[in-house]
């Protein structure tokens, strides 16, 4: 009440929970020393979250603060945070306004005490890398039957025991050659570099090599960072497989070498294959080889078989027998038109012999005999008619002259004179006494001579003497 | 007609299908009817010879089948 | 006329064709009654011998074509 | 006149035909009655003889057909 | 008179045509009357002499005619 | 057809597998029907051959195999 | 084929490795069905050859380490 009283005095407004948080949280983020803080402390209830971000709270004997680590800033962490870590956390304080609560939001990690080391490392992996050192195309695959393994070492580790029982056990064929080295302290880098050269100039070379140590702190894996030790790795004649530390150790070794294995035996697994699985391949391989070479003879006589039982193979008489058809067919043919030329001649001959036939030569002559006997009808009828015509046209004229018969007038008695030239004298004064005169009677000619005249008589004529 | 007779002279050097081709060009002739009347009767003995010629190779063919069957073992071809 | 002559002289010379085309010629002529009586006694007369000469041809190619028939295997031909 | 005379004469050389036309001739002539008696008695008498060579023309071709039908197988020629 | 005398004289030369005609010229004459009598006469014994000629002209061709028409056979003329 | 007898004679130097294909070229030619008769006799006989040798070359891999199964241990190999 | 020959010849000088490496080849060749007949046989029984080489390279085989000589502090070698 009183509290709220002075409150009231004090500021005239009321502020809501969101408001406060806000200001809180503006004040806490416009702080320098909270915005860019280095914090060491031990990782406890570290959550990694589906979604990538890191939970975890930050602790020391008296305190905590909560911490997150979005996966944006912790993808690149090169090593795995976990529960009793000692690290120092990078950051900036912020409140998280929903739950009111302050926490570090964390924008790198490093483990703690190894800083200096740490450096160097990103240092150097960037400096390797940038050279191509560590790059993807420059790993070679492992040989699949190495006859000889070399390992460089600590002689008197379990790392070559391991190594040794393993190879031992899957592939006995393979000997394994131990160039021992230092793995630990300052004096194990140019000791592993000198093993390394070792095994390089070794005649014959060996197919593979192992380089490794058990686990350790990072200080203990140093020497596997040094540069001298990657650099004499990176340019190994023959496949390396790098098996430093456990799991989760990451050294510059590793990057360097063609494989990196998790631990030395999975190493020497790596490098050599399991004698009970090439047995049984060996095994297989006969049967395989002799089962492609029977499925090959299958095949050749499955394909053999069917060109035999191809029906121009099996049959061979087919196609005599198709062409005997044809031959057949052709004779049947030849046999069907053989007699068509002389039927064909003999109907055209028939069919001139009904045409000469119509002809009728002997009819013609029939023709020809009308025509004759009708001329001769017409020749015969013609002249006769014609001597016909004239006989009749000769009777008229007889019988008209028979009536003009002047001789008829005689008949009663008349005479005609004539003179000597039997002409006819009409009067009696041409007739002088003594001329010789000629009488004419129906029944013929007398002569007579006049004797003499009479006188004229009054026209009535003179009367005439005639002496016959 | 010229070609009839020397298509006798020389049948045995002809092969089947020679024979065959100038059977079936007789055929035809005989059958078109344009022949004339000798000729047609010239191209059927023709005719059978070249059949008979046929005839006689398929029966050689068929018989050299049947020998190189029971030469070649026809029995194992079909199995 | 004068090549009725000639014809009746050498018939026998004729091939079966020519006689038919002779015939056909006589047998047009008499059909167009052209022919004077003698021409056309003598067409007739020659139609009859080459109508003789025609028949005894395509008999004596029946004949051809029967002796032919049997002598090249009538018999094989009808399977 | 000149003419009857004429044919007369080498009747025998003369054909049917012109015998025929001839006769046609005379026919016309006969019928113009232009023909004096005696040319006509003339006319009738080269007729005649014209008629008789016609008709034994005729009885020629008659005969010698029946011959030809015999000789050359009349029957045959009657399918 | 000139005329008939001539005509007496080469009677035998005579056509019967002319012969005819001379005899109806006659009967023309004697018809007319004007002949003298003598001269009527002289036509007339002229006119006997035509008629002479002219009988025997149609005697000598009915006779010919008729001989003719045998030797040719004048049963076979009317069929 | 020289192609065919080449094949013939040296048959013996063959692979399976040319031997194959020659069958195989030939029995398309066959097949085809363009083969001449005798070309197609002569085909036959060389297929015929050429199936024996195939044949041959089967059984004799076929008993290689089971020799050199049996030499080498064929019974090791399955254990 | 020269290969398999030569293959066959210095077998023995092989190394383990590559007699699998050669048997692989010859499995694979072998199933891809690629190989001529009389090849494959050949190929077979080089197979066979390697296998056994293999296996007794398998059975005769023992363990060995060879130790490279460097002097180290024996103090420092325990990681």
């Amino acid at each position: 009440m009183n509290a709220l009283t002075r409150a009231a005095d004090q500021t005239e407004v009321v502020l809501t929970v969101t408001e406060l948080n806000r200001r809180i949280k503006e004040r806490l983020e416009s702080d320098p020393r909270l915005v860019q803080c280095r914090v060491a402390g031990e990782i406890s209830n570290f959550k990694h979250h589906p979604s990538g971000h890191m939970y975890f709270t930050l602790k020391d004997e008296t305190s905590r603060i909560r911490a997150v680590m979005f996966s944006s800033r912790n993808r690149r962490l090169p090593f795995r945070p976990e529960d009793g870590m000692r690290v120092i956390a990078f950051g900036a304080v912020g409140v998280f306004e929903r739950d009111g609560q302050y926490q570090l939001y964390v924008e790198d990690l490093e483990p703690d005490g190894v800083g200096a080391l740490f450096v160097r490392f990103e240092q150097l992996r960037r400096k390797l890398a940038d050279e191509g050192l560590f790059a993807q195309e420059r790993k070679r695959p492992l040989p699949r039957f190495p006859a000889r393994v070399g390992v460089v070492t600590s002689p008197t580790g379990a790392v070559i025991r391991d190594i040794c029982t393993t190879i031992a056990r899957r592939y006995p064929l393979a000997r394994v050659v131990l160039s021992p080295a230092q793995v630990q302290g300052p004096e194990a880098a140019p000791t592993i570099v000198r093993a390394l050269e070792v095994l390089y100039a070794l005649d014959p070379k060996v197919d593979v090599i192992i380089v490794g140590r058990g686990g350790g702190s990072l200080e203990e894996l140093w020497p596997f960072n040094e540069e001298m030790v990657v650099r004499a790795v990176a340019r190994s004649p023959v496949p390396v497989v790098s098996a430093v530390g456990h799991e989760t150790d990451v050294t510059l070794c590793d990057f360097a070498a063609d494989v990196r294995a998790a631990t030395p035996t999975a190493a020497a697994e790596l490098v050599c294959p399991h004698q009970t699985e090439l047995r049984a391949y060996v095994d297989q391989a006969s049967a395989r080889a002799r089962n492609a070479v029977l499925v090959k003879v299958a095949w050749g006589r499955d394909r053999l078989m069917e060109m035999a039982r191809r029906p121009v193979l099996r049959e061979p008489a087919r196609t005599i027998a198709v062409r005997r058809q044809l031959i057949d067919y052709l004779e049947a043919r030849v046999r069907e038109a053989q007699r068509r030329p002389i039927g064909v001649r003999r109907r055209a001959l028939a069919d001139l012999e009904r045409r000469l036939q119509r002809v009728q030569v002997g009819g013609s002559i029939q023709a020809r005999r009308q025509a004759l006997m009708r001329f001769e009808h017409q020749v015969r009828s013609l002249v006769g008619r014609q001597v016909h015509f004239q006989s009749r046209r000769l009777e008229g004229v007889i019988g008209k002259l028979e009536a003009l018969n002047p001789l008829a007038v005689l008949r009663r008695g008349y005479g005609v004179i004539l003179d000597e030239d039997g002409g006819v004298i009409t009067s009696v004064r041409a007739l002088a006494p003594g001329r010789r005169i000629g009488i004419r009677m129906h029944d013929g000619t007398v002569e007579a001579e006049v004797k003499s005249r009479g006188g004229d008589s009054g026209g009535r004529g003179e009367q005439l003497r005639l002496d016959l | 007609m010229e070609e009839i007779r020397e298509v006798e002279a020389n049948n045995s050097g002809w092969t089947f299908e020679q024979a065959m081709r100038r059977l079936e060009e007789i055929v035809r002739q005989l059958e078109s009817g344009d022949l004339p009347l000798d000729a047609s009767i010239r191209a059927y003995e023709e005719s059978m010879r070249l059949v008979k010629f046929c005839r006689e190779q398929l029966d050689k063919a068929e018989f050299q089948l049947e020998k190189l069957g029971q030469e070649l073992g026809e029995d194992s071809v079909t199995p």
